[in-house]
């Protein structure tokens, strides 16, 4: 016999109003009384609306999981399961989507049938890192629904003190501005990390994000510890013919206040004849103009990426945005791909060795300086790295010359 | 007992074999984009090919019956082909021009607002909250679906200077991240501390070092070791509750939500900037929020009434000065907005320029 | 019999090239035979070979002073004595000059004089804060030196932990800038402190500088611990015809570059009719385009001053610049500047209280924090002491609906 | 003995009592200002009155000889009037048009070079030196006066993109303050400790308070009470020095001179700025600094062929990009610059904006 179905005269406030609401989608599943689960999303619809109430949440850990794996599950029980007994275990699987987030439908037909098998009905797409999150699983299903998914193709993702799930812009599946394989590179990064995602033994919790150019569709750079940009080195590609329209369209004055005078590097000046004068010293790769011409402007071609290191939310410090720490790598041929595979692998030794306990990278880095990090990580020095020169005099300079013998010795590398 | 089964490790799985024909075929190779109108996008190959994508609301927390819905639109009109956005949208792809119409009328009817591109209020980015998190002081998909009933319009159309992206989070640890508007709880009072319970959950010293301003210390109550707070030292940010559960953050009351703005990823003009604290001590309203909402929307009706094109939250503030932005927002101004954390001088203005 | 004149082949060197030559300077005073300090000199001269041969100093200080005062001699003697004996002893009075640096030769001829009488014959006009640095003094001839100087109708300044010696710009002697009476403030607010300038007891140093307006003539932003700048609150003042006449001078393209687009407010546009745009509420008083358009454009009618707090060099914790304490206080009648007295006298208390020993005004309002300094002063907050709110969530604000009361009083009160 | 004379403390002298009477009649009702020419201004007051100011290098360390001399050309010209500026300079003020050109011609003759207005290099702003100072790590007046002779054309004429304003300083202290550009010393070891002298004449407890990475303790050699430093920790700052004399800093060899960059004290276009460390570890090399010449040279050089009309040193920098800066000055960027004090996070590349 089936459970009756709570009141929840506050939740079903939210099933008003135009925008899809999740709480009729939790009743349905409630309701769906030949389902293994309705008992299960009564019980938490009820223990949701106790939430709403009085205004407190009712979740706890433990220590759930599945064989060979130290991490991926979201272990939750209920603290009140004496009155919301069907969901007193609601534990969350996190699956590594693809890249770019793309499924076809047989797939997630496949992911429900699972979940309506062994979990609660409840998937969330996606998790703000980035996983398919499998919600609402008892203990003793978990094993046997990780099962099914991952026999798909599918591997589970990241929690704990490891690599986390990763996340990239959909870059060059459907975007013109992208300068490097979004997709390819979330894809040989994790891959190469698969050990410290499954098994995490990090100092704390690790995240590598993927965006195609500065506009920073992934959300990297406050968001990851290392973000990935793509960028180019040579001048910008600029169709004059479609300047002209561009300017035709909007007006000369229009042009001038969105194009040349939204340029932060005052890098663009329009020319009596409406065509576009571009200094590409200057320009800082913003992506701005781009943004707005999308027919008539487009990134060099001599595109690869840049590196951030640092970024993460407030705990402890504050929150941090990365910051340059390689201004240019080529990404193009395999070796090229291999290098940022063999940086990340670098980058995970280092984190090991030098991170405290609960540091996260930008910590660290922040903590032992940006100096000692690159030379860590044999990583070239680079006017990139910084806004501005030191401010203060606060620093001891004994060894300038040597310095200066090696900026000027790689210099003198670099024009050979 | 049967043997367990080793995991495959196979790690992330290949894109291509998800994506539609005409993206593989012209992958890295796309010439162009445009907006047709609100919600849809076309790209333009340099082979010639083109691609529609008519982008969708969604409510992330999804059901198995919402999710097979959206395979059906999928099946019917892009042979299968489907994604979802960094922000939880769902976009529908095809390259043939007449599926569209149709395709929006589908999504529509099913209650799906075609919209969220361009210079519109993207969905908001959502966290976890009483549906699941183990820490929460107040809901995520309650909070989002409010404002987002409230947004309806500004996803659905591209009226905003630039595009808005809206995020929540349901502690202050904030996995939604920084946002042009973030709706973020705000602790007001230190922790409640069980000390019964401290000894046999928490490792102290660990909870020790995760308060960022040393306020935590090792106390003895009724012979047990357990922990005490310098109430005038705590800033009431909860670092301690995860590795501490008796250390209980989160109250009804005086867990309270705070309104930031500004705060923007992307490298594009300005560099990368943090959200910034406008509005504290609204109150956690469930299950509408008026109080925020009521904040959220004189935000982004000042933002829309006053912003030049193409300027995000935050640089459109940084052009007019914060004293016109609480002016026009009506937001009181107080000495908490000061930052009196770690190098919070650079937050002060040192120069002679005013704002009359 | 008069002393052989060293030998000062380094400092000879420096007699060379067009710019005026201090050595030729000392020289002259050095073969002055017919004068009381010529011996002193060729020692002084010796003595400043040796520290370009051997490229280190060696005075050392010492305590000197007049009877009454605690401060304003700098007492130097030297370190090798035995070999430059005459100016062994080599003190510097530092006495305050009018505001602006303004003299007629009568009171300049007296100085001389005077100095010719009991000092060395070099005076330097002016020290970095603001001082006649009357310097090569004999212990003995301090006290005499300092009567005649003080008879004169001029004061002792500052050293040590004491207010010292201010400087302020020309301002409305001779500048069209300038928003208020800068040599006004500077008299009064100094005259106001006399006690601790001569007799100083406070923790550390405390200077003033008062700038006309944002271009800050006077270096206060960073060089005084309390800055007073002038500048306006109403609407700037146009002379379009004028405008019409820089945009015909500059040509167009250049009248944008020049002005239009270097206005950091971006609250500028030239209409089409080549007359100018202010959007007055963007503006933020820099005076660039005042600057550039000294015909054309003035600061508005409503005038007064803003106050810089915390200003210094980088000793202990790097340097500082000074941030907005007071936005704007009205500065044209007597009771406007007896405000600003009452300003500083409240000021000075404050940090005589509150600072530690050894600690400028910025570090103490760093360590105490701006809202605490703000209250104690009773100052009310201000928008324009921040460049933006806070980017972290660490603050308690468990006083927040009494925070807003405070502030919506205040706003109806202003509004009244 | 007779009786001290009591001080008369009358405080700062007006100003009014030395001014032209031009100044005074038109005090504070000034209409625009222009410059005829390099060194020359003209005021124009709303009474229609007009003022010329005659601006002329000076060397600050003045002999009375000197003083004369000015005050004779004042005497001739002036009516008894002159002035020194904020840096140093020397005015010459007349209403009277005709005296302008034979002002200008009497001080070139006297050897008083007529500049220093507008987009001019000014003259340096001076400290004192192994002429006076008791800390001085090198002179002063002959820095400067080795500087001005290598800039003097550039004085006199108006070719810069902007006011120059450079500063030096005789020690870390810096009492020459922010510059566009600043020639300071640097020193590169620690204290060397004479430690007989150091409980004799140093209040030891305010020595170690001073330093700014606590690298100074108690100690004790041969028996009696001293200091030590941890030189693993010191950065050469010299804060010991001046309340510790036995803990010389000043080295003849180890000494260095550094230049910065980009200093501003105006609120006008950007706000204030901080000077930004360039070149380091150049030698003290009294009498002529050739070496430090040379950077100077080669910075102004780049400036005032690249920067904009009205761009600051340091604005023109911040807009091309230090990259650019540093290859166009041909500078070597060394980990040295990298700024890691305390909230030198700030001065980090947060973003994805790069030049190449
Ligand atoms: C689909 C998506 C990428 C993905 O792999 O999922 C995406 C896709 C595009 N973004 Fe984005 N952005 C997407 C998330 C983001 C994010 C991250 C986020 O939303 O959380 C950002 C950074 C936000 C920030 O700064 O905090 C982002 C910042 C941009 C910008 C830079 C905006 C700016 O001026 O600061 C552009 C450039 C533009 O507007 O032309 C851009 C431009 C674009 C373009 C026009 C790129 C292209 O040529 O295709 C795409 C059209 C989107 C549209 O709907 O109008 N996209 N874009 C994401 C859609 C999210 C959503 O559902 O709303
Ligand atoms: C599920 C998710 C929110 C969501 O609903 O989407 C989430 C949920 C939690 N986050 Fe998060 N974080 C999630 C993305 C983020 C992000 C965003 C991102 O990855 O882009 C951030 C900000 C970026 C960053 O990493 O700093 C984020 C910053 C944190 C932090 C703060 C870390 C810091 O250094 O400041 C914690 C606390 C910690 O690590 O101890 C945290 C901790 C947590 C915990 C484990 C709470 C806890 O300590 O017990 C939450 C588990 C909730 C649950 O029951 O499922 N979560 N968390 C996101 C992960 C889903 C996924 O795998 O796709
Ligand atoms: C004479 C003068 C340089 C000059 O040749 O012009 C000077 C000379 C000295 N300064 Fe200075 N400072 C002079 C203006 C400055 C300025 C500029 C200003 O006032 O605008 C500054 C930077 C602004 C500031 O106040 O921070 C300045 C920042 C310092 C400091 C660093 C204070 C700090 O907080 O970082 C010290 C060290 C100290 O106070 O212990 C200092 C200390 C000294 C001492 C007393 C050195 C010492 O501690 O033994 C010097 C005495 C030299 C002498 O023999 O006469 N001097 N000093 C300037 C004063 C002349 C006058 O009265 O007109
Ligand atoms: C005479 C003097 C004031 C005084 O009371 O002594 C003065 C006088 C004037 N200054 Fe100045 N400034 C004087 C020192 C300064 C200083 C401080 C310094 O030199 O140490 C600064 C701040 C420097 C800094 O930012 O670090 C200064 C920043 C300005 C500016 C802002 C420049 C900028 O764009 O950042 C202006 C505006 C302008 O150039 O039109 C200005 C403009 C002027 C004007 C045009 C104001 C006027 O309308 O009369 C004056 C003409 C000067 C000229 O020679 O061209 N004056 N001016 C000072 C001459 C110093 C010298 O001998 O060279
Ligand atoms: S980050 Fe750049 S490349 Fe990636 S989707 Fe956004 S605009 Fe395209
Ligand atoms: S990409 Fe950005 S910096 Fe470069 S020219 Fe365009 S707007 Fe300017
Ligand atoms: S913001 Fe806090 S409560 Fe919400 S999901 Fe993240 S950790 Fe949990
Ligand atoms: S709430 Fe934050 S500040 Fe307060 S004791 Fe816990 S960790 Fe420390
Ligand atoms: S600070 Fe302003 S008022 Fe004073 S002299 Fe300079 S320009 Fe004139
Ligand atoms: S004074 Fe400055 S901020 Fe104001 S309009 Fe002129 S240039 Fe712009
Ligand atoms: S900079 Fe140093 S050495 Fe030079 S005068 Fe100032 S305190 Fe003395
Ligand atoms: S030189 Fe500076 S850092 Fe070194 S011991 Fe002395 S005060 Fe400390």
């Amino acid at each position: 016999m089936s459970k009756k179905m709570p009141e929840t005269p506050l939740l079903d406030q939210l099933e008003s109003g135009p925008w899809p609401s999740f709480v009729t989608g939790l009743k349905r599943l409630a309701t769906a009384e030949d389902k293994p689960y309705a008992d299960m999303m009564k019980s938490l619809l009820g223990q949701l609306e106790h939430s709403y109430e009085t205004r407190k949440g009712y979740w706890k850990g433990g220590t759930v999981g599945v064989f060979g794996y130290g991490a991926g599950v979201i272990p939750r029980f209920s603290e009140v399961a004496d009155r919301y007994g069907e969901s007193a275990e609601f534990h969350t699987i996190r699956i590594m989507p693809a890249p770019g987030f793309f499924y076809d439908t047989k797939t997630l037909r496949q992911f429900c049938d699972i979940w309506e098998e062994h979990g609660s009905g409840l998937i969330a797409l996606h998790g703000q890192s980035g996983d398919v999150m499998f919600q609402g699983c008892r203990t003793d299903q978990v094993q046997v629904a990780w099962d099914k998914i991952n026999e798909m193709g599918f591997d589970m993702g990241g929690a704990g003190a490891g690599v986390r799930t990763s996340a990239s812009c959909l870059g060059p599946a459907r975007c013109e501005q992208s300068c490097f394989d979004t997709l390819r590179a979330h894809k040989v990064v994790i891959d190469s990390c698969t050990d410290d995602i499954h098994r995490p033994s990090l100092p704390y919790k690790m995240k590598f994000k993927f965006s195609g150019c500065a506009n920073d569709c992934a959300n990297a750079t406050q968001r990851a510890d290392i973000a990935v940009f793509g960028t180019w080195r040579d001048d910008m590609q600029v169709n004059q013919d479609e300047v002209k329209k561009k300017v035709t369209e909007l007006g000369r004055k229009e042009f001038i206040n969105q194009v040349i005078r939204m340029c932060p590097a005052q890098a663009l000046a329009l020319n009596d004849d409406d065509t576009l004068d571009v200094d590409n010293k200057s320009c800082v790769r913003c992506m701005h103009c781009i943004n707005v011409c999308t027919k008539a402007l487009k990134p060099g071609r001599d595109r690869g990426i840049a590196l951030l290191a640092g970024g993460k939310r407030t705990l402890k410090i504050g929150d941090m945005m990365g910051t340059v720490i390689v201004p240019f790598m080529k990404m193009e041929t395999d070796e090229d791909y291999e290098a940022l595979v063999d940086f990340g692998r670098r980058l995970l030794d280092f984190f090991a060795d030098n991170a405290l306990e609960h540091e996260r990278l930008g910590e660290m880095i922040e903590r032992i300086g940006l100096v000692n990090f690159l030379e860590g990580m044999e990583l070239d020095l680079d006017l990139n790295m910084i806004t501005r020169p030191r401010t203060n005099p606060y620093v001891r300079t004994d060894e300038w010359d040597e310095e200066v013998r090696k900026w000027n010795d790689r210099k003198a590398g670099a024009a050979e | 007992m049967t043997e367990l089964r080793r995991p495959n490790e196979c790690g992330v799985p290949d894109a291509k074999q998800f994506m539609p024909p005409v993206l593989v075929k012209n992958y890295g190779k796309w010439a162009w984009h445009d907006r047709p109108r609100p919600g849809v996008l076309r790209h333009v190959a340099e082979s010639g090919d083109t691609v529609y994508t008519v982008k969708a609301g969604f409510q992330r927390q999804a059901d198995v019956f919402t999710i097979r819905r959206m395979c059906d639109i999928a099946d019917k009109y892009c042979d299968g082909h489907i994604r979802f956005t960094i922000r939880s949208s769902v976009e529908f792809m095809t390259d043939d021009e007449a599926k569209v119409e149709p395709l929006i009328k589908a999504l529509e009817d099913a209650g799906y607002p075609v919209g969220g591109t361009g210079n519109s209020v993207g969905f908001i980015s959502h966290t976890q909250g009483w549906l699941h998190c183990d820490i929460p002081g107040t809901d995520a998909s309650g909070v989002v679906k409010a404002m987002m009933d409230q947004l309806y319009d500004e996803f659905r159309n591209e009226d905003m200077p630039n595009r808005v992206k809206i995020t929540t989070s349901c502690c202050q640890i904030n996995c939604g991240g920084q946002g042009d508007i973030a709706i973020n709880i705000q602790h007001t009072k230190p922790p409640v501390i069980n000390h019964e319970l401290v000894s046999g959950v928490c490792e102290r010293p660990a909870v020790i070092a995760r308060c960022p301003v040393a306020a935590i210390r090792p106390a003895l109550v009724n012979g047990k070791p357990t922990l005490e707070v310098d109430e005038k030292k705590c800033v009431c940010c909860g670092a301690c509750y995860p590795p501490c559960p008796p250390m209980q953050i989160n109250d009804p009351v005086n867990s309270k939500i705070a309104v930031w703005v500004g705060g923007k990823h992307s490298s594009t003009r300005s560099k990368p900037m943090f959200h910034k604290l406008v509005a504290a001590g609204l109150p956690n309203n469930a299950p509408r929020w008026p109080e925020v909402a009521e904040v959220v929307k004189k935000i982004l009706g000042a933002y829309k009434a006053d912003a030049r094109p193409w300027e995000r939250m935050g640089e459109w503030i940084e052009r007019i000065g914060w004293p016109r932005f609480f002016e026009m927002t009506d937001l009181p101004f107080t000495k908490y907005h000061v930052d009196n954390w770690r190098g919070g001088r650079t937050n002060l203005n040192a120069s002679a320029q005013l704002h009359f």
